[in-house]
């Protein structure tokens, strides 16, 4: 008889261990490593070149990670993040604002393409890269009102927890799952209301504030 | 009455009948089981179109929203009780007139349970996402909710079928072992060597097989119990009027019992044809069954008007308004032929002469399951087209094809895994009988010793 | 907020932001995607165009002619909903369901996207240019008076333009017809008051008698009536809560809301108010007292079928409770003798002492060229006749669907037909579009440019129509840019300054700016201040009301004696979403029960259960309706507020065209009416049909949100919960 | 539901649960200083409809046509109920009574315990909230709704025909999703709209004031029969009017109604069950003197 018992101890103790493992083991694609899928886009926009660290000095030595980049802050294309439920794709005027005075790269393909764009005054078709399902409502404005404005962090890491190391893709891939396991992953942590006081309080735990 | 199971029967002579069965059924057995194909191929077509394009195609609607599907659900549960009634607590008092039967009833209890599971899933509207209610750590952090009584429901089911399929293995695995010494070479032997588990019969096995038998049989009452009840939770827990009624529990697993015990003498029936077992499912266990039914049928009445007088002497005018509607509204016929079926018709087992009559039982125990049916659809449906809001009531509704056919296909479904179990599974459990007998001969003995030494 | 057309395109334009395409969707795409979808952004967005976030814009409400003001949401170029525009003074931010479907004209699936020329059985599609010179070919030689335009009720620049052009083609016959308005009212007011739709204010009054008037469902101005109506019925204002008696043959939403409302039989509405007059007793009018003197209540209860002690009761109320108000509505007049019924009604206002009171002169705006033409029943006779006598080679038909409209005794399908060029100005395919040799597409509401005087004004003001998205259809025109090029073939001279109609627009509206109370202003900020609150006030000089309701010539026929062959009263009833049947083809108005039968997706014959069970019917019965001029059959729905003498069914149903949702729903209850005519304005007398009911057999549940109890609450306590007024204390209350 | 969710936050009420009846629950046990709840004035309410189709207009309902309407598959969040006197009176002479239902969002309501997976639960801001993608289509929720007033999507009507040919679907509100097939749906009292205007007072850094938001309907309707707002907010006119009429939220049965000389309109519909709905309707006012 003891042997029964043994065996259903053993399943007990098999069932509890694996459960406790899945509960608490990190969710898969968290580490900025894993990129999502490559995609086609029509025009292969350089994010490094426009949000890249700018250090000309380390350009010479190939030891440092490439730099050349311009640090432009993210919110000055995606201008909607901080007022938007969508962060937004800048539109057609924006580029040409710069890219019009910008004469040493005039020529190069993707600029013509950006100029027969603009000419046609035709919108670029654009993919989504960070697609959430049609019942999810994620809203770009409370996120970056919260870490970056009350809490003060860099924008780039603030749009990194979500976006990955954009600065250093050329076209933007998924660098995160964004999946809601993730999302809960950081609203059960407890974050500084703002960059003084020491009050924490974590991201809203209730099903219709991101279920729509 | 006909005569009981012989003492003096050789126990070869009892393996080689048992056996027979699982090689040469009459010819009804094949035709049973292409009839049972047939109605199940009706369910799956009926299920597929459904998935394919809507629970509306069942003819559900507002305030409608459960059908016969919950209730057809709640049927077959009911079913399963009794096989733990015989196999588990019968076993517990030694009543060996039920060892014949047992096995069957057992088996009956684990088919009609994975029928009911199956219901359950019928009724979801998104059965693709059905894992969401299981509770198992995931990365979402969510769970199920644990407060209704719809997972309780899930839970008590699975947990009583996976603890009446050990019951029903654990029970069979001597069997087992006398089938793979007798069998000839083929599929079959290697089927039953390796259920049987390498039994030899030695005593050290005998005392951990008898050990485990009872354990699991004194797990499996109080669960049975449980289940039906849980089952009775998720309409007594509801607001609605006409379920809100505490008597539901008991009254739920004594229906359980009835249409459990009315299913067993109605396979009791068909095996005992089927399969030629005149010799070991004899009249006086019919009796004895019919007398069972009969005590069972009594105390569901009793309950069913226990429920009605609490309803009715209730100031609670909206929960009697439902019971007056379903004694005159558009689901009378369907009630009365309920009450009917239930209450009166066993009456006929009082009589002495028809407790054996292998015809008017048959047809008495058909006419019983039908009663506990329309029980079931009497305690859905008429809660919804006549529940509180006046204005949402509804006097149209009526099951569509695509429900009845998944209905009727259950019970195709139901005869197939039963049927087939039959004649793979010896039906009859064979050790059983040869205690049962070798019991009966003892008693026998020890009287006539008794005579002889009288002076 | 809002710039003015041109900067506004870009935002206008439709775009994917996860929009269309996702919505569809729902909860079927449940997975994280990578470039699947695209996003197109602006090429050169305005600074408010910020994607996710919806932006008001004002325009006009053209669902029916209350011309209520409304916003639309537009979100990523899409028109998403209308709501109620809070600066307007008609409906002050609120709006009716017929306005809600509006975007849904919008979207129609059935709109008609090119231009159609009949060829032989079915149309071909061809380009404006070619549809314009078609026009412009077949106009030549015609003469002026073989040239005529039918359009329902028109005001604003596009009446100007309609105008002008039929002047340059010579032609003074411009029919302005509406299948149902209260056009004989109008005529009796004009005698009565001096002018045809007097302010009325609800708001102001301590007791309303309506005969008939559905103020709160499609009578005039409805959003607006029910706004005063929520005035009149508040317990906290100075009058106290008013009280509304409905007096009626079949009931109405309104009378569904009366305190006491009262079956009348059929056609003696006018007997009423005189009886009244004469109940009311010393301290009026010698003339009234003379006009009034045989209406003694015993037989005036004899011929109307209300109870003396009740016509007593009401003019005692009348008098305890001033000031009151006196409404005549469709009900009152649409028989032969309606304006003798209209005149008595108004009659009892004036002896109530009511004019100046609760029935006050509206501003009497200047600019006549865009005040409203109202249209009425009178003008579809007078052309079905210059039709049948084959005066009329060039017909233009706008904004009118005569041949579902018109009652089969008038042929006028046939008349039609001797017209050898049909031009119609279409937004479906309807039954008229059918008739039609050269079919034009219309922009949507949402897409065109217009303005418009509503008939019914509580201040004077012009509204805007304005585009909310860009065309969905490249190739649908705006009426107005339409009529322009018209103009152009014949004035090209005068208007070859203006390119298209908004310019038009834009030039008119800025010259007169000083008119309009932008003296000084510079012209864009003005234009876009005016476009931005999409109306504008118009200076109007306080009016007057001359005229006086006299009992002079009043006759009133005794009641209709019963027709034996055709022993019941069909009385058509309009209902606040299907109109005269223009919008049948919007599901949601289809869909939205009816308020008091709550029906939906078909017609239905209204039957007093008392009637009802002495032919035999029982609810869900196929009957036949049959008149002299035709028959139909529908299901037959017991419904107990309407007079025993008369059956109900609803207008607007039983398309044979115009789209999936119209076409086959219901019958057409227009085609059965008898000719019959107003004596006085020779309007179309719409509840002057006899007719006889006759079960065809068999029987259908009938499709209602109504559940199998009807209308009772099976004695649940608080469900909807009804109090006597002498039980509560309003005046408290918040 | 998360676990928290699942013990605590499933219906915040709870907390204070009024079984014992100690009167005005501590609002500072509420999680949150909004409880969005309705007034609904019938005396003004004419049955027009229009708030129905403002309904249907903003939170994408299909349309199910003829056939599936007969069947009880409509799909109006708010309905529109008409009843007649029921003293057999040859003609309903003193007109019929409208009451417009939607979802009361019950502040316990028993749609949320049943739930077996908890798509269907209490938000901090008082409302019963509706997860679609957690619903599996069990229906216990609506079987369990006193007032029926969940719609269930009998059939996908994104994919079927007319329900939204296109280009109707470029109407549909991307504020809130499509229900698919074989989930439960009802009235959100416009959670959209709610959130945006939340959204919006946080980033401003202000409390929401009444009139920051309006439901679909209460925009819509022509005579104010309908107020929304926060019940916490003296200040907004729901709030004044619950108070004006002494109901209760946390009350089975009001002290005014108890007490005689009640001369007051304010009620709940089927309060005695206490699922402590939070719309209050004003009864109906007949004048019998004429």
């Amino acid at each position: 008889m003891h042997r029964f018992l043994r065996l259903s101890i053993l399943l007990a103790g098999m069932f509890s261990a694996i459960g406790s493992y899945a509960a608490d083991a990190p969710p898969p694609l968290t580490t900025p490593d894993e990129l999502g899928p490559p995609i086609e886009q029509p025009i292969e926009f350089p994010h490094m070149r426009h949000a890249g660290l700018h250090n000309p000095a380390d350009d010479a030595d190939p030891s440092k990670p490439a730099t050349g980049g311009m640090e432009i802050n993210c919110m000055y294309c995606h201008t909607y993040a901080r007022r938007s439920m969508v962060a937004g794709i800048p539109p057609l005027r924006k580029c040409i604002g710069c890219h019009q005075s910008i004469e040493s790269v005039r020529e190069s393909p993707r600029i013509k393409k950006l100029f027969e764009y603009w000419d046609a005054k035709k919108a670029i078709p654009w993919k989504k890269v960070h697609d959430l399902p049609d019942f999810v409502r994620f809203n770009h404005e409370r996120h970056v009102q919260r870490f970056v404005f009350q809490q003060g962090r860099p924008v780039q890491e603030a749009c990194g927890y979500c976006h990955g190391d954009i600065k250093t893709m050329t076209v933007a891939r998924r660098q995160k799952p964004i999946t809601m396991g993730w999302c809960a992953e950081c609203h059960q942590k407890d974050h500084p209301v703002d960059a003084t006081s020491t009050k924490t309080t974590h991201g809203p735990n209730d099903c219709f504030t991101c279920h729509k | 009455m006909g005569k009981d199971i012989r003492e003096d029967i050789a126990w070869a002579q009892i393996n080689t009948d048992v056996l027979k069965s699982l090689e040469n059924p009459r010819k009804l057995f094949w035709v049973i089981i292409f009839v049972a194909l047939m109605m199940f191929g009706v369910g799956v077509g009926c299920e597929v179109y459904q998935y394919q394009t809507g629970m509306g195609v069942a003819g559900l609607n507002n305030p409608n929203v459960w059908g016969l599907y919950i209730a057809t659900f709640i049927f077959w549960i009911g079913m399963s009780h009794s096989g733990t009634l015989l196999s588990a607590i019968l076993h517990l008092m030694h009543a060996d007139w039920r060892k014949p039967i047992y096995r069957f009833a057992e088996a009956m209890t684990t088919f009609s349970l994975m029928t009911a599971g199956l219901f359950v899933m019928v009724h979801l509207g998104r059965l693709w996402q059905f894992y969401y209610a299981v509770p198992y750590p995931n990365e979402r952090w969510t769970w199920p909710n644990f407060q209704s009584p719809l997972l309780w429901d899930a839970m008590a089911i699975f947990t009583y079928l996976s603890s009446s399929v050990i019951f029903l293995y654990v029970g069979s695995i001597p069997d087992f072992a006398i089938c793979r010494d007798n069998v000839h070479p083929g599929w079959r032997k290697k089927l039953y060597t390796l259920l049987a588990l390498g039994w030899e019969g030695t005593d050290r096995q005998w005392r951990n097989f008898r050990v485990t038998y009872l354990t699991v049989a004194c797990f499996l009452i109080p669960l049975a119990v449980s289940v039906h009840s849980i089952v009775a939770s998720d309409f007594a827990m509801s607001q609605q009027p006409g379920w809100h009624v505490t008597s539901f529990p008991p009254y739920f697993v004594a229906g359980a019992l009835y249409s459990g015990c009315a299913a067993i003498i109605t396979l009791f029936i068909i095996l005992r044809y089927v399969f030629k077992f005149e010799e070991y499912m004899t009249m006086p266990i019919l009796k004895k069954t019919v007398r069972l039914t009969f005590a069972i049928a009594m105390v569901w009445t009793y309950l069913n008007w226990v429920e009605f007088a609490t309803v009715w002497y209730s100031h609670d005018e909206v929960a009697k308004g439902v019971l007056i509607d379903k004694a005159t509204g558009r689901f009378a016929p369907f009630w009365w032929a309920m009450n009917f079926c239930g209450s009166v018709v066993p009456f006929t087992m009082m009589i002495k002469r028809l407790q054996t009559n292998i015809p008017v039982m048959f047809a008495v125990s058909l006419l019983l399951n039908l009663g506990m049916w329309l029980e079931r659809f009497m305690i859905v449906s008429p809660t919804f087209s006549h529940g509180y809001y006046p204005w949402t009531m509804d006097a149209n509704y009526w099951p569509s094809m695509v429900q009845w056919g998944i209905v009727f296909g259950s019970f195709g479904w139901f005869t197939l895994l039963f049927m087939t179990f039959c004649k793979i599974v010896p039906s009859v459990s064979m050790y059983e009988v040869k205690e049962m007998v070798y019991h009966r001969s003892l008693a026998t003995k020890k009287a006539e010793l008794g005579l002889e030494g009288g002076h | 907020m809002i710039e003015n057309g041109f900067n506004r395109r870009d935002f206008l334009k439709v775009l994917g932001w996860g929009g269309t395409a996702v919505a569809l969707s729902g909860c079927g795409n449940t997975s994280i995607e990578n470039g699947k979808e695209t996003v197109v952004s602006y090429v050169e967005p305005e600074d408010y165009a910020i994607p996710s976030i919806g932006v008001y814009f004002n325009s006009t409400c053209a669902q029916c002619d209350a011309g209520c003001n409304i916003e639309g949401r537009v979100r990523e170029g899409r028109v998403l909903k209308l709501e109620g525009n809070p600066g307007s003074f008609i409906n002050r931010g609120k709006m009716c369901g017929l306005g809600q479907a509006g975007v849904q004209a919008h979207y129609n699936p059935d709109r008609v996207r090119e231009p159609l020329l009949r060829n032989g059985s079915q149309g071909e599609t061809l380009t404006w240019d070619k549809a314009l010179s078609l026009i412009n070919d077949k106009l030549n030689g015609v003469k002026g008076e073989e040239i005529a335009f039918l359009t329902g009720g028109v005001s604003g620049h596009v009446k100007v333009l309609l105008n002008n052009y039929l002047d340059a083609l010579g032609s003074k016959n411009h029919y302005a017809y509406e299948a149902v308005s209260p056009s004989v009212v109008r005529a009796a007011n004009k005698k009565a008051y001096g002018v045809e739709m007097p302010r009325l204010r609800l708001d102001k009054a301590k007791v309303i008698v309506s005969f008939g008037a559905d103020f709160l469902g499609a009578w005039v101005s409805p959003v607006h009536f029910s706004q005063q109506y929520a005035q009149f019925r508040k317990g906290n204002r100075p009058e106290g809560r008013g009280v509304l008696v409905q007096i009626e043959s079949k009931m109405t939403l309104t009378g569904a809301n009366a305190d006491r409302w009262i079956p009348i039989r059929p056609g003696t509405e006018g007997i009423l108010a005189l009886g009244i007059v004469n109940a009311l007793g010393a301290g009026i009018p010698a003339d009234a007292v003379a006009a009034a003197k045989d209406y003694t209540a015993d037989r005036v209860s004899k011929d109307t079928g209300v109870p003396a002690e009740q016509i007593i009761r009401l003019a005692e109320l009348l008098k305890e409770r001033s000031p009151s108000l006196v409404l005549a509505g469709a009900a009152a007049e649409g028989y032969a003798h309606g304006s003798q019924n209209a005149a008595a009604i108004a009659l009892l206002n004036q002896v109530l002492g009511n004019v100046g009171k609760t029935v006050e002169a509206p501003a009497n705006a200047q600019f006549a060229q865009i005040t409203p033409t109202t249209g009425n029943r009178a003008a579809l006779r007078s052309l079905n006749d210059s039709m049948a006598q084959g005066k009329l080679k060039v017909l233009f038909s706008y904004g009118a669907n005569p041949v579902y409209t018109a009652p089969d005794a008038l042929k006028l399908q046939d008349n039609l037909k001797k017209v050898p060029f049909k031009v119609v100005f279409a937004h479906y395919l309807d039954e008229t579009a059918l008739e039609a040799d050269l079919v034009l597409p219309l922009d949507s509401a949402l897409e065109d440019w217009g303005t418009s005087i509503p008939e019914y004004q509580v201040e004077p003001h012009l509204s805007i129509q304005q585009p909310l998205m860009e065309r969905l259809y490249p190739n649908t025109r705006g009426v107005g840019d339409i009529l322009l090029a018209l103009l152009k073939q014949r004035r090209a001279d005068e208007y070859k300054a203006y390119e298209d109609f908004y310019s038009y627009l834009r030039g008119a509206v800025v010259q007169n700016k000083a008119a309009l109370g932008g003296a000084g202003a510079d012209d864009d900020a003005f234009w876009n201040e005016t476009l931005s609150n999409a109306l504008v006030k118009l200076p109007g000089a306080a009016g007057s009301l001359s005229g006086k309701a006299s009992a002079v010539g009043l006759t009133l026929p005794a009641p209709a004696a019963e027709v034996v062959a055709y022993p019941l009263r069909l009385i058509p009833s309009v209902s606040a979403s299907m109109r005269d049947g223009r919008h049948a083809n919007l599901s949601w108005l289809q869909e939205s029960p009816d308020p008091l039968t709550t029906v939906v997706w078909d017609s239905w014959v209204e039957i007093h259960p008392k009637t009802a069970a002495k032919l035999g019917i029982v609810e869900g019965d196929i009957v036949e309706v049959a008149s002299q001029n035709g028959s139909v059959t529908s299901q037959a729905y017991l419904f107990p507020g309407i007079h025993p003498d008369a059956i109900s069914m609803p207008l607007g149903y039983g398309h044979e065209a115009m789209g999936r949702y119209a076409k086959g729903t219901g019958v057409n209850v227009f085609k059965i009416l008898d000719p019959v005519f107003d004596k006085e304005t020779g309007e179309l007398a719409i509840n002057e049909t006899n007719v006889r009911i006759s079960k065809v057999g068999n029987r259908v549940v009938v499709v209602k949100e109504e559940g199998p109890n009807g209308g009772s609450q099976l004695g649940r306590k608080k469900i909807a919960v009804k109090v006597s007024s002498d039980k509560v204390d309003l005046s408290k209350e918040v | 539901m998360s676990v928290s969710n699942l013990l605590e936050n499933w219906s915040k009420f709870r907390h204070n649960h009024p079984v014992e009846d100690k009167g005005h629950p501590d609002w500072q046990a509420y999680p949150s200083e909004i409880k969005w709840a309705m007034a609904i004035d019938l005396d003004a309410c004419t049955g027009c409809n229009a708030c129905s189709v403002a309904c249907y207009a903003e939170n994408n309902l299909p349309v199910v046509g003829k056939e599936k309407y007969s069947h009880g598959q409509a799909m109006h969040w708010m309905r529109i109920e008409r009843y007649w006197d029921e003293d057999n009176r040859e003609f309903p002479d003193q007109g019929a009574q409208f009451l417009p239902m939607l979802c009361q969002q019950c502040e316990a309501a028993p749609c949320e315990t049943v739930c077996p997976v908890g798509a269907t639960n209490h938000t901090e801001d008082g409302l019963n909230s509706q997860i679609y993608n957690r619903c599996i289509g069990s229906r216990y929720c609506s079987a369990n709704c006193p007032y029926k007033v969940r719609y269930f999507n009998w059939y996908d009507y994104p994919s079927t025909e007319n329900v939204w040919p296109a280009p109707m679907e470029q109407q549909l509100n991307p504020d809130l999703t499509v229900r698919g097939k074989g989930v439960m749906e009802k009235c959100t009292f416009c959670k959209q709209r709610t959130y945006t205007a939340r959204n919006n007072a946080k980033t401003e850094g202000r409390k929401i004031h009444d009139g920051d938001v309006q439901t679909a309907c209460q925009q819509a309707c022509p005579t104010n029969a309908i107020s929304f707002g926060n019940l916490f907010d003296p200040e907004s006119r729901v709030a004044k009017q619950w108070e004006q009429q002494q109901v209760e939220l946390i009350k089975a049965e009001q002290e005014k109604d108890v007490k005689p000389g009640n001369n007051l309109r304010g009620y709940r519909i089927f309060e005695e069950l206490r699922p402590y709905p939070s719309v209050m309707y004003l009864e109906r006012v007949r004048e019998n003197g004429v």
